[in-house]
C-alpha cells in the first residue's frame, strides 16, 4: 500500500472523513472514485493519468451527501479548492485535501488556510504544454486565429462537457440557461458556440484554476481550455500575479485600481 | 432477420416530400383576452384560415403547443369545450420565455397552435354517473375544457360538484365562470381559498382543497372524480377520495410534464414506460400507480 | 450473405471522385484536432480507417445538430409561416462501422414513431450508408450483447468486407447500395472468394433481454445512484450516440424573421425535464442516468419494438469520467 | 433587439456602403456629451445608433456582441473619465473588463478595428462628434462585418 492509500486508509478508519475522492483505474486510463471504507482505499491513485479536477465533485448534491470528504489533490485541485472557498461555496474545515504531486510526498491539509499555506510555493500556471500551444496561437496573425477558432469550434457540439467538468462552473443557473431574453443561443451554430466559448473565458477570468479539465473533457478535443487559460494569464498580465500564486483568491473581474493601464481607451 | 431503417408511418407511406411538417402549426388570430389573476391570461384564438377551423377537432383533456413567434412554444391544455365550436381558448401563467411573450401579445395578434395532442377525459364512459371535479390554482383550465363540455351534455350525468381552491382570492381564475357555476341549479360550486388568502368580503370557504373535499364527502357510488392542481395538492386529496370510497379507476388526473414536441419524439414527457404527450396527459390513479413518480 | 463484387484498393480514390461528380457528399471517419470524427471527406486518401470508432456520431446525416423546421416572417402584426425547404444534398456516408449504421433503425423508428418526421426521412431518402466490417474491436464495443455483430448488415446499403490482399469484398444490402456500385461500375469486380481478414472477434459478456427482464425490478435500487456517482451531467454520452434522439425546439428571431430550429438535447441535463415552477421530476443524476438505461433497454423495446442501443461503446469512449456502458450494463445483468 | 435597423443614405459620392455603427454610452457623461454635440449645432456622420445605459458598469460585454451579431458593423462604448463615474467605480470596473475583453476578442480572432473604447464628458461634445467621424470612416473603410454577421447561419441545416 502506497501513501496516499494509507492516508486515506487511516482518515476513513478513524471517521474524519466519510469519502475520499480520487482517481481509480478505468478501462484503459484512470476514472474518478468515490472510496467510501477502508477496504476499499488500495483502488487509489495517483500518476499523470489522473487529470479531472476533482473539485468539481464537491457542490454536486449526491456526493455531499455521502458526508465529509477527502480530496486527492494536485496542485490546480487545490487552487479550485481555495477558490472555492473564497466564493463562499466551501467552508474551511468543510473538506479536507490529500495533496500530491507526482512523485511527491502526500500531504494532509484539514483547512482551506491550510491550503493556502501549502499553496504559496507552487507557481500558477498552466501546463508546460498548454504555454507552448498558447504560444504558438499568440504568435499567429487575427485572421489565423479566426481560421483557427472557426475551424475548432465549428466542431463542438455544445454537450456543456467543459462546463460539467470544471470546479468553478458551479452555478446553478448558467449564463446559458437564462432566456429571458434568450442571451447565448441554445444551438451549436458558429455564432452560439462562439458566444458560449467567449462567455466562459471571459466568467472564468480571474477565477480559472489552469488544470485545464475542459479541455481534456472535451470528447472531440476541441482545446477549450486554451479560451480560459488565456483569459486567466491576461489577467495576470494586466492586473499582477495577485494573490493566486500565493495561495490567496483574488477576485480580479470584480474589483479595480485606479492605475489600472491600458493603451485603446480613447 | 432484417431490420428497416425508417420504420413504421414513413416506410410503408408516402416519400418524405409528401409528409406533412409536423411541426407546423396553425395560424390563430387573439379574438378575446381575458385577465384572470395576476400573471395569468386567457387567450381565445380563432383559426386565420377558415378552412381549417372547420375542419379542426379536438376532445376534451387534450392539449396544444402555443407559438409566440420570436420567442418559441409552450405546452398548455385547450381549456374550451370541444361542444364550443370556432375557436379554442388557452389560459396560462406568465413564467418563462414563451409564456411572457404571449402575455405581451393583445388582441389581433397571431400565435401558433399545434396540436390537438394527448388522450381524452372518457366522458362517453361516465355516462350516467355523477362527476367531481377538484381543482387548484391555476389547475382549473384543463378541467374547464371537461366541466363546460359535461354541462353541454348535463343529462348524461348525475350530479356535478365542482371544488376549486386557490392559495387566495386573488389567485382564482375564471371568476366571471365560477359565478355564473355558482348561480346554476343543475351543478354544485365549492370555491375555498387557503387560510390566510381570503379577503374581506370574502363569501366562499376558507380551507385547504382536500379537507374541503373530505368535509363536503360526495357520494362515490356511480361517481367519478377528477383531480386536477399542484402536485402537493393531488398527493393530499387522493387518499381523501379513496377513504370516500372512489375506486382507482374513477379518478382521473391530468399530468403537465415539460414538452417540446408533442408527439412523443423529443423523450422530454418519457415517464417510465409512458409518454405523457401520447397516452397522457390524462390518467387514472390506477394507471398513474403503474408509473414511476417521475412527474 | 455473400459478396457480389470485390473493389481494390486503389479503386477506392475513383469511386470516391464518381460519388463527388454525382453531387453528393462523402462523411467518414476523418482525423481531427487529436481525434478522428465524422466528417466531410474529399477522397478516399482522407479516409480514416485504423480506429475502432470515429468518436462523433455519423446520425447528423440525418438527424443534424441543428436544424430549422420551420421559418417565419414578421411585419409589424403580421406573421408568415413558412416551411423550410426539404434537405436536398445526397450524402454518402462512408466507412461507418456496422454497428454505428444498424443505429439508424432504432434512430427512424423513434422519429418516425407515430407520425412521420419529413425532415429526418427525406435525409435519409438522400443518405446511403457504406460500413466497413470489424477486424478490430477495443474494451468498450459489445455490439454481439445487444443482437449486432462486426457484420451486422442492419442499416447498411454496402457492406465492405477487409481481404488480406488488400480492397474489399462489396455486399449489396439495398437498392440504394446498388446504386452506389452504378455510379462506378467498372471499379466493382465480381467477388473472387479473396481471403478476407478475420473478424474481431467481440464476447457477449451478457444479453440485452437478461437487462430488459432486469430493468423494471432494478427502478428504485440504489445501483443508479451508485453507478452516476462520477457522472457530471454533460450530454457528450447522447450526443456521440447513434441511436439517442432526444431534441429540444427552439426559436431564433429578431424583429423580422425567425426560425425554429430543432437542436439535440440529452437527458442527462438536469435542464432536460425542469418544469417552469422549479419542479424537476428528475432531480437527481441518479434518475437520469437511470432514464437513460431504462430508456434504451426497457421501455424502447417495449413502446418502440426496438433497443436503443447498437453496442458501439461511443458513449464510453467520449466520457470525461470513464462511465463504462459496457461494464454498468454487465454489472446491472448479472445482478440477482 | 433586432436588425430593424434601416440602411442610411449614403454621404459620400460613389460610395455604396454605409457602416452601421452601434454605440452604448453612459446615461451622465457620454449621452450628455453626445446632446452637447447637437446643442453646439456640430455636425458628424450620422451613421451611428446610440445606446444609453446608467452607467458603463452596466454594459455586458455580451451586448457588444449581440450589436455584431444583428448587424453592427462597428461599436463605440464610451462613458464617463476615471474618476468622474456618477457611481464612483462603474468606469474602473468597466475598464478591467474591457481590458480582458480585448484581450480575448483578439485571441478569438475578431478585428479590434471594428471596436472602440472611449472616455467623452458632458462636457466634450466636440469629441464625441470626432470620434464618430473618425470610427465610421475608419469602419467605412473595413466594409461590412459580414464575416460576423454570417455566423449567425452558418451551422444551421
Amino acid at each position: 500500500m502506497d501513501e496516499l492509500q494509507e492516508k486515506a486508509k487511516q482518515l476513513l478508519e478513524a471517521g474524519t472523513v466519510q469519502v475520499v475522492i480520487g482517481h481509480a483505474a478505468g478501462r484503459g486510463g484512470r476514472r474518478p472514485v468515490f472510496v467510501r471504507s477502508p477496504a476499499q482505499a488500495g483502488k487509489l491513485v495517483h500518476d499523470d493519468g489522473c487529470w479531472q479536477n476533482l473539485a468539481t465533485y464537491l457542490g454536486k448534491p449526491e456526493v455531499r451527501k455521502l458526508g465529509r470528504a477527502a480530496v486527492v489533490a494536485s496542485p490546480p485541485v487545490l487552487r479550485a479548492m481555495v477558490q472555492l472557498g473564497a466564493e463562499r461555496q466551501l467552508g474551511n474545515d468543510e473538506v479536507m485535501a490529500l495533496a500530491v504531486v507526482t512523485g511527491g510526498p502526500v500531504r494532509t491539509l484539514a483547512t482551506l488556510a491550510a491550503i493556502e499555506g501549502h499553496l504559496a510555493s507552487l507557481p500558477d500556471e498552466p501546463p508546460a504544454a498548454d504555454r507552448t500551444e498558447l504560444g504558438r496561437l499568440a504568435a499567429m496573425t487575427v485572421p489565423e486565429r479566426r481560421a483557427f477558432w472557426a475551424e475548432q469550434l465549428d466542431r463542438c457540439v455544445r454537450c456543456y462537457a467543459c462546463r460539467a467538468s470544471c470546479p468553478m462552473c458551479y452555478c446553478e443557473r448558467c449564463t446559458m440557461e437564462c432566456n429571458r431574453p434568450q442571451w447565448v443561443p441554445v444551438a451549436s451554430h458558429a455564432l452560439g458556440n462562439l458566444e458560449y466559448h467567449i462567455v466562459r473565458a471571459m466568467h472564468l477570468a480571474g477565477r480559472c484554476v489552469q488544470c485545464g479539465t475542459c479541455g481534456k473533457s472535451c470528447p472531440l478535443g476541441i482545446p477549450v481550455h486554451l479560451l480560459t487559460l488565456f483569459a486567466e494569464r491576461s489577467v495576470q498580465q494586466h492586473f499582477g500575479q495577485g494573490g493566486k500564486a500565493s495561495g490567496k483568491p483574488v477576485f480580479a473581474m470584480s474589483t479595480f485600481r485606479p492605475e489600472d493601464s491600458e493603451t485603446f481607451i480613447r | 432477420m432484417m431490420e428497416k431503417v425508417t420504420m413504421l408511418a414513413s416506410d410503408t407511406a408516402s416519400p418524405a416530400s409528401a409528409q406533412a411538417n409536423v411541426f407546423k402549426p396553425y395560424l390563430m388570430r387573439i379574438a378575446r383576452t381575458t385577465d384572470e389573476a395576476p400573471g395569468v391570461r386567457t387567450f381565445r384564438l380563432e383559426f386565420v384560415d377558415g378552412a381549417e377551423g372547420a375542419r379542426f377537432n379536438f376532445r376534451t383533456g387534450q392539449f396544444g403547443l402555443y407559438s409566440a413567434f420570436g420567442a418559441g412554444e409552450s405546452t398548455f391544455c385547450i381549456a374550451s369545450s370541444p361542444t364550443r365550436k370556432g375557436y379554442i381558448e388557452c389560459t396560462f401563467r406568465e413564467m418563462g420565455r414563451v409564456t411572457s411573450a404571449l402575455a405581451d401579445c393583445e388582441v389581433g395578434d397571431f400565435v401558433g397552435f399545434r396540436g390537438p395532442y394527448g388522450n381524452t377525459f372518457p366522458i362517453d364512459e361516465w355516462k350516467g354517473k355523477s362527476l367531481i371535479f377538484v381543482a387548484g390554482g391555476i389547475a382549473l383550465p384543463p378541467l374547464r375544457s371537461v366541466i363546460w363540455n359535461c354541462l353541454d351534455r348535463r343529462d348524461w350525468f348525475g350530479d356535478i360538484i365542482v371544488v376549486y381552491g386557490a392559495r387566495t382570492v386573488k389567485d382564482l381564475v375564471y371568476k366571471q365562470e365560477l359565478e355564473e357555476w355558482d348561480r346554476r341549479q343543475d351543478m354544485k360550486l365549492v370555491v375555498t381559498v387557503d387560510p390566510g388568502g381570503e379577503s374581506p368580503d370574502w363569501k366562499g370557504k376558507v380551507g385547504f382543497v382536500p379537507h374541503v373535499v373530505e368535509a363536503l364527502a360526495p357520494p362515490s357510488e356511480e361517481a367519478v372524480a377528477v383531480v386536477c392542481g399542484p402536485p402537493i395538492m393531488i398527493k393530499l386529496s387522493l387518499p381523501v377520495l379513496e377513504k370516500l370510497g372512489f375506486v382507482k379507476d374513477a379518478i382521473y388526473t391530468t399530468l403537465e410534464n415539460r414538452m417540446k414536441c408533442g408527439l412523443g419524439k423529443c423523450g422530454r414527457c418519457n415517464t417510465g414506460k409512458s409518454y405523457v404527450c401520447k397516452d397522457g396527459p390524462v390518467y387514472t390513479l390506477k394507471e398513474l400507480e403503474t408509473l414511476p413518480s417521475e412527474y | 450473405m455473400s459478396p457480389e463484387y470485390q473493389i481494390g484498393e486503389g479503386s477506392l480514390e475513383a469511386l470516391f471522385a464518381a460519388i463527388t461528380a454525382d453531387g453528393r457528399r462523402i462523411w467518414g471517419p476523418r482525423a481531427a484536432a487529436g481525434c478522428i470524427e465524422i466528417g466531410e471527406i474529399r477522397s478516399a486518401g482522407e479516409l480514416a480507417r485504423d480506429q475502432v470508432h470515429p468518436i462523433s456520431s455519423a446520425k447528423a446525416a440525418a438527424f443534424p445538430r441543428v436544424e430549422k423546421i420551420l421559418s417565419y416572417r414578421m411585419d409589424g402584426k403580421d406573421v408568415a409561416i413558412d416551411d423550410p425547404p426539404l434537405p436536398a444534398r445526397p450524402t454518402v456516408l462512408f466507412g461507418l462501422r456496422p454497428c454505428e449504421a444498424r443505429g439508424f433503425c432504432a434512430l427512424g423508428t423513434i422519429l418516425n414513431w407515430g407520425t412521420p418526421d419529413r425532415f429526418f426521412n427525406a435525409r435519409m431518402e438522400r443518405t446511403t450508408v457504406v460500413s466497413i466490417a470489424c477486424t478490430r474491436s477495443d474494451e468498450a464495443c459489445f455490439c454481439t450483447a445487444v443482437g449486432g455483430g462486426p457484420d451486422h448488415p442492419a442499416g447498411s446499403d454496402l457492406l465492405l468486407h477487409p481481404l488480406a490482399q488488400g480492397g474489399y469484398d462489396v455486399v449489396v444490402l439495398s437498392d440504394k447500395g446498388r446504386a452506389l456500385v452504378a455510379l462506378a461500375p467498372d471499379r466493382f469486380e465480381p467477388a473472387r472468394g479473396a481471403a478476407r481478414i478475420a473478424l474481431a472477434k467481440i464476447e457477449a459478456e451478457f444479453q440485452a433481454q437478461e437487462i430488459t427482464e432486469q430493468l423494471p425490478r432494478l427502478f428504485d435500487h440504489p445501483i443508479w445512484s451508485e453507478q452516476s456517482l462520477r457522472c457530471l451531467g454533460c450530454g457528450a454520452c447522447a450526443y456521440v450516440c447513434p441511436t439517442c434522439a432526444c431534441f429540444d425546439i427552439q426559436d431564433e428571431a429578431d424583429a423580422r424573421r425567425g426560425v425554429r430550429l430543432r437542436c439535440w438535447d440529452s437527458c442527462a441535463f438536469r435542464l432536460f425535464t425542469l418544469h417552469a415552477s422549479g419542479h424537476n421530476p428528475r432531480e437527481t443524476q441518479g434518475q437520469r442516468w437511470r432514464q437513460r438505461v431504462q430508456h434504451k433497454f426497457s421501455y424502447m423495446p417495449e413502446r418502440l419494438g426496438v433497443l436503443g442501443c447498437v453496442g458501439c461503446g461511443k458513449c464510453s469512449r467520449a466520457c470525461p469520467v470513464d462511465m463504462d456502458f459496457k461494464e454498468h450494463l454487465t454489472e446491472i445483468a448479472k445482478f440477482s | 433587439m433586432g436588425t430593424s435597423v434601416t440602411t442610411p443614405t449614403p454621404l459620400k459620392e460613389g460610395s455604396t456602403f454605409e457602416p452601421k455603427i452601434t454605440a452604448f454610452v453612459c446615461n451622465w457623461c457620454t449621452y450628455a456629451g453626445a446632446d452637447l454635440t447637437g446643442t453646439s449645432r456640430i455636425r458628424y456622420q450620422p451613421n451611428v445608433r446610440v445606446i444609453r445605459f446608467p452607467c458603463t458598469g452596466r454594459i455586458d460585454f455580451m451586448l457588444i456582441l449581440k450589436a455584431f451579431a444583428h448587424g453592427s458593423d462597428g461599436v463605440i462604448v464610451s462613458g464617463c473619465h476615471p474618476n468622474d463615474c456618477h457611481y464612483t467605480t462603474g468606469n474602473y470596473l468597466a475598464r478591467r473588463r474591457w481590458i480582458v475583453f480585448r484581450d480575448v476578442l483578439e485571441f478569438t480572432g475578431i478585428d479590434l478595428r471594428r471596436l472602440t473604447f472611449a472616455w467623452v464628458s458632458a462636457a466634450e461634445g466636440a469629441k464625441w462628434a470626432e470620434l464618430v467621424d473618425e470610427v465610421t470612416d475608419r469602419v467605412r473603410a473595413l466594409g461590412p462585418y459580414r464575416e460576423y454577421q454570417a455566423l449567425a447561419s452558418a451551422g444551421i441545416e
